[in-house]
């Protein structure tokens, strides 16, 4: 059988239905040891003191809020080529999760500015790329609202998702252009070399697995929710023509 | 309870912040989830007498 | 051959199924009046032969650009004058037709020079019937057509649809008043109400 | 198509919409600023050119909403779409109508507003091609963003919080070329890069557009 | 007139035309105007509460036009004059709709793009008091534009033109206000002229405004 | 004493005289249809007895606040659902007519809960009609009320006329079509078209 048998809507729900508990107690624990670890059982930077320690927070939430984004675009995708409702809902799940977490990303980075860089908001590229995907998720959700007609919506979120995606690179690369940034690299670079400690790096690698296992759980079980809606919404309907 | 330094607040302010809103998501898609199985559920009860 | 022709058609609403199991072919020379009360869906059957939205079953055949539609709205620019108007459809639509003929076929030739902003309700109408006339498409779709025209206008129409069908085109056509095409079929829509359990994908019991 | 292009002006001018519109708007953000930030020569002339991008931007944003909005309350939509001009076609001229009744304008309006700004010597050149190079790629865009929208009644804020995103690429290449100007710096690569962005967005973005429209007349 | 007061609010939710649109519109301008002046925070600061101020007036002449003229356009304005609520009621109320869909959220919302726009400290308590006291008068003073352009299909233009004008006091008094907060001078003065400009507006401009719109109705 | 009383009216639409010399009164009861071709000044008339506009001579005498007028347009607002619509007006006129009975008097009972863009023409047309039952006005004047109903709802509506008639009330109603309002009284208006030479004050000759 295809992959795509899981994409109808009733043999989604039986299969999710299986998994949702196992995700959902893997995040849990994964997230809690991580936070956990972080938090209490890590030393503080000899520079940054005991902020270092937002970085368990903030790097995850930043790196979650570009991938749910691409996991958008991957689902959008397919449901304009293949029709298949399900990742279509699947999309519309992930969205507010995203926006969560580009907010975290947001908060804890200003919060963690004002220490650092004595700012709560400084027009850095990553900051502002940042605000932008935000102001992306903001649209697409607002979209998704704004239509009643689920397969409307679902096309044309799907077509934004796409557009906004080629302007999102585009913007990126505009704002470095446009303003160097103060916002530190990448620290998870695979040469070990200019890795942050091992002391940071590990709990930090406990803690994105963490959140991603956490969005898993999150979006199987919120897909669950948006297809019983649509269901609901086409017996409702069918009962009114009845 | 790790001594936080002068940094406790930011740390803290950091932690509660994220938390809150994780939560509030968690929260707020759980809500959505009951209302809406609650609301298929009686929906399909209400289908099946006059059948299809 | 068929002018339209239309083999088991279902086609739906904002989502719901309205309509299903709807067959008909239209040949030249051919009229057929949609009937139905309000809501049994005409329109929507209107919309869909017109291409503007996807029947949700069936096969709707007609030569490519032989369809013209007319809406329950008019479609003009309020501050377009009445020839203004007529032209600007005429060019979109190849502009074979002469506006001039069209504005005399339904006696608004008086008021070329007035902005449609400023015309009464019929005379709307009329403006937006006479359009049919500069696109020279085979097959007309009207959706209730006569909407406050008065008596002579009505008679003008009637006239207009029969000279369209004399020259080898087609209609059809969705009111609720008796329109004087005797010998033309009749469809009633609330005859193909679409069977409930024919809802969307997810409407299927699991 | 022409005639298209013809009605959408003639419209344009008879209701004052598009064009006095984005002018008038453009003029207003130009003459509040100063009193709102105060006028003392040097921060107007270093603001000055961004402001007066961003006013642009926002002349633009403001018409769009009606790009599609009146032809489809008024059912001519449904008519556009049924004619033998292919929508794609329409949505390119319809964006085009949009460029010349505000674009154009805003570009030639833009020097008068610049010595209200006092706006460096060297940079009025360059604020001009940038804005002439910039704006279609606004038009453009815009047009998209109405085609999301046209089915929601009064999308305003929609259409407003979906362009804006897309625009931020133009206006950070279009001000920055025209401050690199201002500073007699070479402005050719972000004029450049935004020349690549009206090219792309006007080859692309009227099959995108014309889909959503399609899918919003169902 | 407590009904037509729900009905708006409730259309300006429903059809996100009104709340968001102003918010998002304010959001758009403190984000861009950056990309546009570039992010020297010197600058930002010294212009923070003027682009604010600006911000805020052009969201608030953004959601003007609809104000009467989607009732014009289907016919619910007839409906209402000719129903038994006083015209000059009508008016204050929508009015008054309209400032709570869009001059209150923008008062609220204003600290927080203080932030982005590194508002000076001090600034931000007179920035909030100075768009509290004069939105209203932003709202009243649009709403009788309106009335002037309702019969205008698309009468953009028209009404910014007309509201520009009459805005520029309120704007001055309020940007004075926050810059002297901003600079720790007492801004008790413009502040007083502010909500004085406030009272007389709402006073007198509803019966202006009724009187406009019976014309228009002929 | 007469619910609605025309003395010598003369009115005019932008400017332009359109009607002069009308005189008939209205008692508790009595309905007066308004016949004419398109343009004839129909709607013109029914403005300015709703005092949206200023007769150019004669006088109209009503009770105060004793008028209702439903127009060509529906002035509907499409995001409210047909209850809100009808509850809004209800509110607005004091209250006291109940939306219930009004929307089982045209059968739209099953669509409360229906967004107004969300019915189709006809529908909408029932919604409006609805309306004029919640505002409680003794005088109602009417704009084609038929226009896309089905024959059904032209049933319904002449049965909610006489009702009203049947209670006191009383009618103006332009339409083209036959209401099946038996014995009532028929005005056809290009009877009283302006003369020419009785332009405003520019155009009479010096
Ligand atoms: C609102 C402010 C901020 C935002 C929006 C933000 C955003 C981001 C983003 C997008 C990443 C990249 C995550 C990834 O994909 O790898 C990141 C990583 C990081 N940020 Fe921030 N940041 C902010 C402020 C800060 C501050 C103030 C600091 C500390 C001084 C900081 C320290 C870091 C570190 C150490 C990383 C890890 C580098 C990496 O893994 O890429 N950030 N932040
Ligand atoms: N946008 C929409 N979303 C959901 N349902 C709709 C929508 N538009 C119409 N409907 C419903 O679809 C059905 C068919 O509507 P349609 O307009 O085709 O009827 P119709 O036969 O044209 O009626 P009328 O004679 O009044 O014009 C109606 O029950 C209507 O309520
Ligand atoms: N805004 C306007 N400005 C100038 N003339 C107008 C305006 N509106 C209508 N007219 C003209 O006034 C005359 C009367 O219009 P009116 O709408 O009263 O006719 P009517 O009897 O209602 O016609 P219908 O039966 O088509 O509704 C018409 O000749 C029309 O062209
Ligand atoms: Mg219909
Ligand atoms: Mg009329």
């Amino acid at each position: 059988m295809s992959l795509w048998e899981y994409a109808n809507p009733k043999r989604f729900m039986q299969t999710s239905a299986w998994l949702l508990p196992w995700f959902t107690g893997l995040a849990g624990l994964t997230m809690v040891a991580g936070l956990f670890w972080g938090f209490f059982f890590t030393p503080d930077d000899f520079r940054q003191g005991s902020t270092v320690k937002i970085i368990f927070l903030h790097v995850p939430a930043a790196m979650m809020a570009i991938n749910i984004w691409v996991m958008m675009l991957v689902t959008s995708l397919i449901w304009l080529v293949r029709r298949h409702h399900v990742s279509a809902l699947a999309a519309k799940a992930a969205a507010p999760i995203g926006l969560t977490m580009t907010l975290i990303a947001l908060l804890t980075g200003a919060i963690w500015g004002q220490p650092m860089w004595g700012t709560w908001w400084a027009w850095d590229p990553r900051l502002t790329s940042f605000l932008i995907l935000f102001l992306f998720y903001l649209g697409y959700l607002a979209l998704w609202e704004a239509i009643e007609n689920p397969d409307t919506a679902a096309d044309l979120t799907a077509v934004l998702c796409l557009v906004g995606s080629v302007f999102a690179v585009l913007s990126r690369y505009a704002v470095l252009f446009w303003n160097q940034g103060l916002h530190q690299g990448a620290s998870l670079s695979l040469d070990r070399e200019e890795n942050i400690a091992d002391a940071f790096w590990l709990p930090l690698v406990v803690c994105i697995v963490g959140f991603v296992l956490f969005f898993v759980a999150l979006l199987l079980m919120r897909t669950r929710t948006e297809i019983r809606a649509r269901r609901l919404k086409a017996l409702i309907a069918r009962e009114r023509m009845a | 309870m790790p001594d936080l330094g002068k940094y406790a607040a930011e740390v803290l302010s950091a932690y509660g912040v994220s938390i809150l809103l994780i939560a509030a998501l968690v929260g707020w898609s759980f809500l959505r989830a009951g209302r809406v199985r609650r609301a298929l559920e009686e929906a399909e009860a209400r289908m099946k007498p006059h059948g299809r | 051959m068929s002018r339209l022709s239309v083999t088991d058609l279902a086609c739906a609403r904002g989502g719901v199924p309205v309509l299903a199991g709807l067959s008909f072919a239209l040949g030249p020379g051919e009229a057929m009046i949609l009937r139905g009360p309000n809501g049994s869906g005409k329109t929507t059957l209107l919309r869909t032969l017109a291409g503007l939205q996807p029947p949700i079953a069936g096969r709707i055949e007609a030569e490519p650009e032989s369809l013209a539609y007319a809406a329950h709205a008019d479609g003009l620019k309020p501050t377009l004058t009445v020839a203004e108007n007529l032209a600007f459809w005429a060019a979109v639509y190849g502009g074979r037709a002469s506006p001039e003929a069209a504005m005399a076929a339904f006696e608004i030739t008086g008021l070329a020079g007035r902005r449609a902003h400023d015309l009464s309700a019929g005379q709307k109408r009329r403006l937006s019937l006479a359009r049919l006339l500069v696109t020279g498409r085979a097959v007309w779709l009207l959706d209730e057509p006569t909407v406050s025209l008065d008596t002579v206008a009505v008679a003008l129409f009637a006239a207009a649809v029969r000279a369209h069908l004399a020259g080898g085109g087609a209609a059809v056509i969705a009111t609720h008043i008796g329109l004087g095409l005797e010998g033309s079929a009749t469809l009633d829509v609330s005859a193909h109400r679409a069977a409930v359990h024919a809802a969307p994908a997810f409407g299927d019991d699991w | 198509m022409i005639a298209l292009l013809l009605r959408d002006l003639k419209l344009a001018f008879r209701s004052g919409g598009g064009f006095g519109l984005a002018l008038a708007f453009f003029l207003i953000v130009a003459t509040l600023v100063p009193f709102g930030v105060g006028a003392e020569g040097a921060t107007l002339a270093r603001i000055a050119g961004g402001i007066l991008w961003v006013a642009a931007l926002l002349a633009c944003l403001l018409s769009l909403d009606r790009l599609f909005q009146t032809d489809w309350e008024d059912g001519s939509l449904d008519l556009l779409a049924t004619a033998p001009i292919p929508l794609e076609g329409a949505v390119a001229v319809k964006a085009m109508a949009h460029w010349l009744t505000t674009g154009l304008p805003l570009t030639l309006a833009a020097p008068v507003l610049g010595l209200l700004l006092n706006l460096p010597g060297p940079a009025y050149l360059w604020l001009l091609v940038s804005l002439a190079l910039g704006t279609p790629a606004l038009s453009m865009i815009g047009a998209f963003g109405a085609a999301l929208t046209v089915g929601v009644k009064r999308g305003g804020l929609l259409l407003s919080l979906l362009v804006l995103p897309l625009y931020v690429p133009t206006l950070i290449f279009g001000a920055e070329a025209t401050r690199r100007g201002a500073e007699g710096l070479d402005p050719a690569t972000p004029l450049l890069l935004l020349s690549g962005i009206t090219l792309g967005t006007v080859a692309l973005l009227p099959f995108a557009a014309a889909a959503a429209i399609r899918v919003n007349l169902r």
